[in-house]
Order: C-alpha cells, then structure tokens, then sequence
C-alpha cells in the first residue's frame, strides 16, 4: 500500500555525538525516527505522558503529540494487532511490550500475523513493525518481570530479532530495525539501561542487522554472549587472562539471524566455544550456536562446547536471582573447562 | 435484552416490506445488484462444495445461507474502504472484488489466494478466530490519521465474540473512535457449539454497552436490512464518530466445513423455519413486480460462465513454485535461509 | 450509563448513613471490625513504603486509599472460599487471613510470601494483569462440582478490564454459572494511563451487560456498602445463580508503586475532594457514638507491635536457600536438572 | 488442596487388547481415565456432542455425561486458565486444544501460570492437567493449522512434554501424563492419527514419561525422531540399509525430559547422528540434541551432526506442505552425509 505521506530527509550534523547511557540512546533513537518519517508512531503502556517504565519515551510525546506517541489500553495484543492494522496500511509502529515478560498475551499475533503476512501474500501486504521490550533479570524486579524469553521468536521465521548491549549498538539497531522492510524485535537488556554510557552520534545511522562484533581479540577460547551478559563474559574473560587463558569475545547482537560466519571464523581459530545466556539451558539460544559450529567448525574443534546459562528453572523471585544469572565465576569454570580438556 | 436489541428488519420472510421508510430506497437497480451478487455467491460456493467432493480442492468453508449478511455488507462498502474477512466470507469479498479464480485457489492450498487485486484493501482471511479484529481497527486508525473518509469492516461469527481478541479489538477501537465496522454474522454455531454454550448474554450486539459504542442487531437474512444498517454504521464512522457492533442473525444452512458433520450436533428440524436469503428476495421481488425469468436466465447462464471459467483458470494455473516457499518471508532473505533454499533446490535437481 | 449503574452508598463523605435499611446491620462489632482491620492494613502500607525507602524491601505497591474496598470484600468471604489477589491485594489477603511476616517477605523478593496459610485458599498474587480471572472461574466452576456453598472472588483495577483474559474469565464465569465474584478497584489509573484512555465505556459495572450477568457500581472507599455487596453478590453465587461484576470506585492515594512518581501524570488536584476511606469512617463513627479515643489507642498499639513482629521476623528469616531455585520446579526432579543442580552446588562449595 | 472426591480402582482385564489407531488410543486413553478417576474432566472446542473434530473424544460425553465432558467456549486463554483453576480446586483437567496452531492465544496461561504455579507456592499448589493437540502438516490442512512449535514448551520449565509415534504409546503416555502430578502437554501427530493399527491393551497402563525408546538396533548412524516423523525415519532407514549403512532408529517420544542416556548410549556406538523434526531448523529441538550429543559423546562423534527440519519459513499453505517436511529422500542425503564425511 503506497503512503501519501511525506518523509523528511533531515540534515545530518555528522561530527556531533551525545554521552549517553542505552535507555538515552533508545530515546534518541525513537526520537530521530519520529524527526525523520512522519510515519513512524510509538504506541504502548505508559509510554506517553509518564514517558515508560524505564524512561525510554520520555519527552517524545511532549515534542510529538499524543497522536504520535500514544498510550494504550492495557492490552498487549491489541497493542501488537492494531500496530499491525496500522503498519499494513502505511504507518510504522515501534511498539513497546513494558517487559518481556508481558510479550506472551500478544504471542498469538506477533506468531501467525506479524510474522506472517508477508509470506501469506507473497510480500503484498507487509508490516515493517519494531517491537521493543525490555529483557532479563538482575534489577530486584517483581516476579514475571524479568523473563529472557528470546528463542521464542528466533524459532518464528518471518521476523528478525536484535539484543544490543552499548548505546551506539541500541540506537543505531533501533534505526536499522525500523528501516528493515520486516518485523523486528528488540530487546533491551534492562540491567545495562543505565550501567555505563558511551559516546552517540547525534543524527542517523544503522548497526547491521546480522552482524555480530568482536569485541576483544583472544587466541584461545571463544566466548560468545549478547546484551546484559556481555558484562559477565568481559569481566569473565579478565578473571581468564589472568590465568593465562586468552579469550577471544563476540558480541553476538542480532539473535536472528545469527552471524554465522563471526562465529565460525573465530571457533576456527581457538578451536574452543563457551556460550553465555540468561535465558535457560533447555531451548536457549545456546544450542543453536552449538548446531553453528557443529556445521561450520566440527573438524576445529578441541573440546566439546560449554554452555554457561540459566537454569532449566522459571526465573526466579528476586532473591535467588544472583543464583540464577550465569557469573563471572561460573563462566571462567566454563572456560577452564574446554581449555583443560 | 432481546427487547433493548430487537432485529431490526426492512422485509419480511414472505418479502413484504415491513419498514416503510425504505420503500423509496429500494430501487429496482439496487434489488437487482443484491440478488445478483446473492445468486453469484451462492453458485460459486455450491460449485466449490461439489470441487471438494470431486477432490479438486481442499477442505472448504461453506456460507449458504449468509448470502444476505455477506452481499449486503460487502455492497455497503466504499471502493477505498478496508475488508477484513474470515475463512468464511469469501462471498463478501468475491463481492467486493476478489478475484474468483485466486478464491478458488485459497482452498486449493495455495497462497496466491491471499493476494488481492491491486488497490483493493482486503486482508488475507484471518484463520486464528478473531485475531482480525485488532488488524480492522489499527488499519481504520491509519485512515483516521491520514484524514480520508475510509473506513474498515471486520468480519467475524458469533464464536469469534469468546476470543480475548474480540474484546481488545472492540477496546482499542472504542477508545481511539477509529473509523470501523465490527460485522458479526452471528449463524449460532461456532462448528459444533451453539450460541447458548457459547454466550450467556442474549444477543451479540448487547456487548456493544461493554465499549459505550452503539450495537444493532439485524436480521441477516434480509438483504436490505444489511445493507443499510451497514452503510448507517459506515457513515457514522466516516464522519468520526467511531465504531458500530452490528450483529447479523442468520442460518448456516450447511456443514461447517466439507470435513464437518453437522446432523452429530444440530437437531435435525433446528432452522428449518428459516427462510433463506434468496427465496426472501426473490419473494420480495415478485411482490413488488421485480422478478424477471429472463433475467434470472440470463444472469445465471452469466455467472455460470463465470464459475466455470474460474475453476478452469484454477485448475490450469501454474503448479506451485517451491522457490515460493522461501522467498516472501523477508524482504531481503537472511544467509541461513538462502542456504537452505539452495541447498533443498540443489536436492530437488538431483530428484 | 451513568445513570443506569448509579454508585452504591450506604454514608456519605460526611460518615451520614444515606440507606437507612442498613441502620440495623451497622452494629458496633461489624464498625470497629471493618474500622481495625482498614487500620491495621494501613499501618502494614506505610510501613512497607519506610521499609522500601530504606532499602529494606525490594519495589513495592501500595494500596493505600483503597483499605475500604479491600477491607470490606475480603472480610465478606467465608473462610471456606477462594481469594485471586492481584500484586496490590495483600491489604484484603491480611484481612482474609495471609500471613503478615511472609507477605512482607513477598516484597523481598522471596517465593516463601506466596505460600498462603494451611487451608487459606488465598492464590498467589496476579503479576500479568488479568490472568487470575479464569483461574477463579475455574476454581469457582470446582466448588460447584463439589457441590459446596463455597465462592471465590478475583481482585482486578481497572487497568486489567482492557486484556483478553478478563473477558474470557467473565464469558466462561457466566456460560457454567459457576459461584464467582468479580470484584473490580477502580482506581482510576493504571499505572500512568487514566481510565478515560483505557476504556470508552464510563463505567466498569456496564460490561456486566456483554455476559448477561449482574453488574453493580459501589462507592469502593464506603467500607460499609463494598461489605454488603460484596456478601450479596457472593450469596447470589452461593445460591446457583452465577458471577457479578462490581465495581469499587477508589482513588490510589499514592504511587503506583515505590519506583512510580504519579506527579508526571496525575493533575496535582485530582483526587483532592476524595475522602480516603478511613476518615469517613472515623466521621461515621463519632457521629454514631462508635469512636473511642482509648480504643483507637489500643489497637493500635496492638497493630503496631503485631507490625513491627512481622517486620523483625522477616528480617531475621533465613535467607533464601539456593536448593529452592530447583526443588519446587516438578514434583519429581527430571535427570537433567538434577545435574544442573548438583553442579552448581558443587560450583558454590568451591567457593 | 486435599479432594474430597473418591478415586474408583476399577479392576482390570488384564490381556485384553484392541485393535486401535493412534486416535483411537487416545480416546480408549481418556475413557479409561474418565472411568478411573472421577476428577479427570475434559474440556475443549467441540470435544462433547460433536466428539471433536479428530474424533478423538468421541462418545465420551454421552457416556460420562457434559459435566465431565466440557465443550467450552471459543477461547484458549479461558480453556487454560479455567483449567488451572479446576486443577488446584481437585480437579484433574484434559484440555484439548484444537490444533497446535491455535494454542498461542493461551500461551500467557500456560508460560506463566501451568508451568509455574508449583514454584510460585513452593509445592503448596500445583496443577496436575494434560494439554492435548493435534500438531503437525502433511494432511493438507488450511493454514495455520500445521504448526509443529513444540520448543516453544520444551523451553518452558514446569511443564513436561510428549509425543507418541504409535497407538500404544499414544494410550500409555496419555495415561502416564494424567497421572504425573505435573502439567504435561502432548503433542499428537495428526497426520499419524489414523496412519495405522496395532494392539492397544484395553486396561489402564503407562508408558514412562522421559523414556525414549529403540525402535531398531543399527551401527552406522543413529536417527532421532518424533511423533509423524518416524514414518519418515523409517522409509528413510529402510533404503539406507540397501545402500549398506545400518541404522539406529530413536524415537525419543518424551521432548521434555529428553532422554539423554538412550541418545547417548547410541551415539557413542554408532559415532553418527541425524536428527530429523518438522518444525524449523532454527530454534527446533534437533538444537537441544546436538547439544546433547556435544556434552555426553563429543569424542565420539566421527561427523557432524546432520539435522533434517523443516526450513525456516512458517509452515506453507499446503499445496507446498510436503517440500516443507522432511522426505525419506532428504533424509537419506543426511543419513549419506555423516555416513561418507
Ligand atoms: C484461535 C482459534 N481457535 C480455534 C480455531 C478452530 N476453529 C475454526 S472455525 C471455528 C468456529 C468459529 O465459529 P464462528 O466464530 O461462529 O464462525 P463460523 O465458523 O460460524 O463462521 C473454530 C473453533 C481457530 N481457527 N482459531
Ligand atoms: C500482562 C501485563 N502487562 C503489563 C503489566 C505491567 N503493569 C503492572 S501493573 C499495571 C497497571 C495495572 O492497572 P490496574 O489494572 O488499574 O491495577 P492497579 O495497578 O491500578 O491496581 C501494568 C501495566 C503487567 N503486570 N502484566
Ligand atoms: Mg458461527
Ligand atoms: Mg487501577
């Protein structure tokens, strides 16, 4: 459906960068979105006059309008149902699901619509949609509050999902997302929203979606990690190097599709994987990973591959959460043991 | 509540006019144009039930006996408006202005039956019962924002009213006074349950009261009733005054799907007293001097060309393409996929 | 619609009795009864914010503003029935009968607070809004398969009408007329969101009409008439003839939780001219020779210590054992969580 | 929550058989339920009069009466739901959800409350209830009805889940899972409902849950399978062996617990592994297998492990379905491929 409306193209002050933490950097992202196409709507649970849960709307819909930046009924399949009404007949909604956790009432839609329509109209019908929510635990939230639920929709063709873990990664995968012609889910690691800030471009720019980072050069193990994890894995792989080990880091970032080629390139070289996620052990994301290097790097490899995750338990009540999250601890235990093999 | 909703009705089973103040309307173009489409719909639904049997096509969802709710609504619409039809009302869109021949394709398993003409807003059916709900009144909200007079209509049945769906699309509707139709065709089963196991409330269109939007309940098997009750609610939309619960009562006569038994679950005289919404019109029309033998000779021999020349369309479209499989997930198809698709190609070739 | 569900009152803002047929049913026992228990859970409120504000307690939400309407339900229940809470109820838990140390303990991040007494049929707090009402339908639907004069009741804001679960919880209440109350706080928020964004309809009670079950507007901060509905409403249940919708009118005298700041959303003076449940009352009592300085003192004095007890229990609670993180998962461990569990009991012992 | 209500030990012939399809063991499997324990109630769309629309509770409301045999409204949230109250009121619920693909609208209730109701009270209230439903494509179904999305439960701590290839152990498992005191769900491969007969006992019987079972002694490669792709493993095995390669042949019937000792034991003999599954590659079970194999058997793999899956795209309409699912032909190239690395 061709949209009648028109689509700035806002000069871009190329040198200017703000010091933000990644809540800031989503802000500004939505924020240069709605700047840049008048299309672009944000639709949610107090997301407009209160500004988030978590701040990450705050001020949109003062500088907006509240047709624009629009508080919903509490209702998250009407969020994502209506996104899609709007985004097939020419809008594009980033809707934000206030936790991950509260993603599963609007399971059905994201599942046989969202992800759908384009294949069920051989791409007549499309919904370029980013949903956003906030993922994982290690906050004291309440109960519920803090699922990592990602293999939910990397096992959903149709839709793309990306995990940032830096401000420059947060704002510039919220651009690309909403630029994608497709669906794409964001979560945000609520435990790093605000735990370091980095220099942001003021204007527009894109992360690759598919594209994973190397975060740090290592020769002799790989480990492999995304959003509030990668906190863990770095300080992890310190803990290592003064052991001796040299790890080498890949932030994976988008969680589909996975950057294949970034993992193989580099179990190829150290012949050795440890794989970090919150999410649990049974049906995460670890075990696709796993199946990567199985197809790509089988005759590299030194060691079987670790696998450092949550527990095949409910994430639990605040208490037990430190029990639950992998450690640095855990995840060095992990290296020594494919490095001592 | 049977009394706060009463159905609303313009004629009666013997086709008398029982609302006076349609008389005027009720021209004989118009009653042509509905029979029309009534006797169009119908044909190709029989023919696609005796494809089915025949084998030639896939489980089918028949709507004989809603000819009335599907033409009347369809025909209400604006060419611009927005049609968000379930497995079952493809005699609304055929109405609208599908293609005959890809609606014969949908139930031959193939996806190009989703894709409507060109310019004509008509969603794929929903399946998942009462997901479309929400899409009605998120595709009305982009017109409200636009500023066009469009507006969107939701089709769904009276089992739809049970889905959480239903309620958060009637919601998001009512608050954002978006400009949409919710159209029930409330024909009392949902497959095997009756409207008694499936409500405790009386009427569909009492829970209009629940979104402080208006609710009619109308006799779908009376044409004209449809037919302007949703033009009313359409233009009540239009001119933004937001959403309208129309409940069409009417009669599935047949099976829920070719696949479906209905005499294990339906008392053998339940509907016998219905009179289908053909017959109605026709009666309607010999009382008032519109029937025409030769005419109805003429359109049926019409519309049989028509169903039979898209069923051989049907049958003579290109066998499905494998590449298809792959290639309207994305965009732009990810790595991983493009890989499987060559490599299950590569096998393919390799028979 | 207003008009149609008028709110329920038996005083008025000044403590007058305005239904004179209570007159005999306000008995001194059921005032000082209702007044000590909205006491009590009010000292449990603030505490549970100082304890929060000194880091003693994890995020907590506050009810306070809505003792009348917690009170005044929970204390209608029969021991024997069913209570579905919502993360904001554990003032009508208290009363009911939840253990105060642990639903502190609850507000510590620590499972043990979801574990209701012996016998109390109290189900842990609702966290994804909407999700208890079918559980206390179907808890309600057992009841009357037992053949028991047993009820349940499920709390819910206002908030929680707009998700798909309320409404399939109330369609599924109303079509197996199973002995449930549905007991709304309206407390005009959700969060930020005020209820003219959630919803069209001006009031909660009118959606009763889309289940074709009785809805009932209460004043919700008049302890008295939430008491008195509520036991009407569960009696109607008790005798067969199915749920009832209420709607408590309050107002959220504070934050929706301790990392909330309603000064962004909620106008300075709204809700100024609200008199918050236990002034009214106090007027009601002193104007009907019910309030006693000295008792006032004592209980609370009793409260106080009963408070400060729970508070000192729950710190001095052993801390949480990591075993719980595994043992509670499925009645009998599957093998590999066994190992997951044992290798990381191995990993802790090694320091 | 103690039950009042009496739980009947009906005696039972003990050598009786019948000659049952997959479907009809399941309905033989609730009738035996409903007679022996008298708190079992089902409850689903169109399951009394109309017998649901596989058949698979037919006669059963006649015979136990609409009380005990629910036809509910259209709504899977409130199916569940009401089930979990049912079940911690004394009840034991089987609820029928009419095809896999229509499961989702309930995916709320079940993540959030089947699956962690005993953790939230620490035992003190627990749901014992079976979700039954149909899965899978092959049957030229209309859309949407083919989904084959078990790991988006085997990923579900709190909640079990199986599936039977055969009439037996479609019985026994259904049985066994009515009586776990945890929720199970199972997964019934509809294309297999009525594919054919064997000897089902008429009494009550069990097959254990977490248990996989060897359906054929081989030494070159080990299939692993499920539900309607035994059929497929076993044509696929059968020309394999006249190309010389002798198979092994899993069907793992329990998917969560796996059973990890039957696929390492067998493995570790045949050093070759090829997992086969209707649902897609990314995200499917085949990932939580390779990952088996990895941790238990990693020195004795002689190949990659090959996984045969659907692609990833959501389920076709069916005029594409069966180059969708996995052929005996696609199998035998993976069986080929670890056998010649
Ligand atoms: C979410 C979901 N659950 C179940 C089904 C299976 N199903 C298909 S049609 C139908 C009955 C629908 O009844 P109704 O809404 O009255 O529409 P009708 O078929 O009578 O036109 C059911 C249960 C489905 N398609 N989607
Ligand atoms: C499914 C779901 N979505 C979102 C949330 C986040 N949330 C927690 S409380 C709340 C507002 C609830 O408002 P209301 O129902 O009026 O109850 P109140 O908090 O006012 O007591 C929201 C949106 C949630 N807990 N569950
Ligand atoms: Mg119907
Ligand atoms: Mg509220």
């Amino acid at each position: 459906m061709a949209m009648e409306m028109e689509v700035k193209d806002i000069p871009q002050k190329k040198e200017t960068t703000q010091f933000l933490t990644i809540v800031q950097a989503v802000n500004d992202g939505m924020k240069t979105l709605l700047e840049t196409d008048d299309t672009v709507m944000i639709l949610g649970e107090d997301i407009g006059k209160n500004g988030g849960v978590f701040r990450a709307t705050e001020g949109l819909q003062e500088k907006f309008g509240a047709d624009r930046v629009i508080d919903t009924p509490l209702a998250e399949a009407g969020i994502i149902g209506t996104s899609v009404g709007l985004a097939v007949n020419g809008f594009k909604p980033i809707a934000e699901i206030q936790f991950l956790g509260f993603i599963y009432p609007a399971y059905e839609q994201i599942m046989t619509h969202v992800s759908r329509i384009r294949m069920r109209t051989m791409g007549h019908f499309s919904v370029p949609m980013v949903i956003r929510a906030p993922y994982g635990a290690g906050i004291r939230s309440p109960e519920i509050h803090s699922d990592s639920t990602e293999t939910l929709f990397t096992h959903m063709p149709g839709i793309k999902v990306v995990c940032p873990s830096t401000p420059y990664d947060a704002k510039g995968l919220l651009i690309a997302a909403m630029e994608d012609p497709d669906p794409v889910l964001m979560l945000e690691p609520m435990k790093s929203y605000r735990a370091k800030r980095e220099e942001v471009p003021t204007g527009k720019y894109t992360v690759e979606i598919g594209k994973g980072k190397k975060v740090k050069e290592g020769t002799d193990v790989t480990l492999i990690a995304w959003g509030a994890m990668m906190t863990v894995v770095e300080k992890a792989a310190e803990q290592a190097e003064k052991k001796g080990i040299s790890c080498e880091i890949i932030d994976l970032r988008t969680l589909y599709p996975i950057d294949r080629e970034i993992i193989a390139e580099s179990v190829q070289k150290t012949g050795r994987a440890v794989i970090v996620h919150e999410a649990q052990l049974t049906g995460g994301l670890g075990n696709d990973i796993v199946s990567i290097i199985n197809d790509t790097s089988f005759l590299y490899l030194r060691a079987p591959i670790e696998r450092v995750t949550g527990f095949d338990v409910p994430v639990p009540f605040f208490a037990l959460e430190e029990d639950f999250l992998p450690t640095p601890a855990r995840v060095v235990e992990g290296i020594e043991k494919v490095v001592h093999f | 509540m049977n009394t706060q909703y009463p159905i609303k009705r313009i004629i009666d089973d013997e086709g008398n006019l029982i609302d006076a103040s349609y008389q005027d309307q009720l021209n004989e173009q118009l009653v042509k144009d509905l029979y029309y489409h009534m006797h169009r719909i119908r044909t190709f639904d029989r023919k696609a039930i005796s494809l089915q049997r025949q084998g030639r096509l896939g489980t089918y969802a028949p709507f004989e006996g809603q000819e009335a709710s599907q033409v009347g609504s369809a025909l209400a619409l604006n060419a611009d408006d927005w049609m968000f039809p379930t497995y079952r009302d493809h005699g609304a869109k055929l109405t609208f202005g599908a293609d005959m021949m890809k609606t014969y394709l949908y139930w031959n398993g193939r996806v190009e039956g989703c894709v409507p003409p060109e310019g004509k807003k008509i969603f794929p059916p929903a399946v998942p019962i009462a997901t479309q709900l929400p899409h009605a009144a998120g595709a009305a909200w982009a017109e409200k924002r636009k500023g066009t007079k469009n507006a969107a209509i939701a089709y769904f049945g009276d089992g739809a009213t049970s889905e959480g769906d239903f309620h958060e699309g009637l919601n998001f509707a009512s608050v954002f006074q978006v400009p949409v139709v919710f159209f029930n065709q409330n024909n009392r089963y949902a497959i095997s349950v009756p409207i008694e196991k499936q409500m405790n409330s009386e009427t569909i269109a009492q829970k209009a009261v629940a979104y402080g939007i208006p609710g009619v309940r109308i006799d779908g098997n009376d044409c004209f009733s449809v037919y302007f009750e949703v033009k009313k609610a359409l233009e009540h939309a239009r001119n933004g005054n937001g959403p309208t619960l129309l409940e069409a009562v009417t009669w599935r006569t047949g099976a829920h799907t070719t696949a479906d038994d209905p005499t294990k679950y339906r008392p053998e005289d339940q509907g016998k007293g219905i009179v289908e919404p053909l017959l109605r019109m026709e009666r309607f029309m010999k009382n008032n001097g519109y029937w025409d033998e030769a005419w109805l000779a003429e359109i049926d021999e019409k519309i049989k060309a028509e169903v039979e020349a898209a069923v051989e369309a049907m049958e003579s479209y290109p066998k499905a393409n494998v590449e298809d499989l792959f290639d309207h997930v994305y965009a732009n198809m990810p790595l991983e996929l493009a890989d499987q698709k060559e490599s299950y190609l590569a096998h393919l070739r390799r028979g």
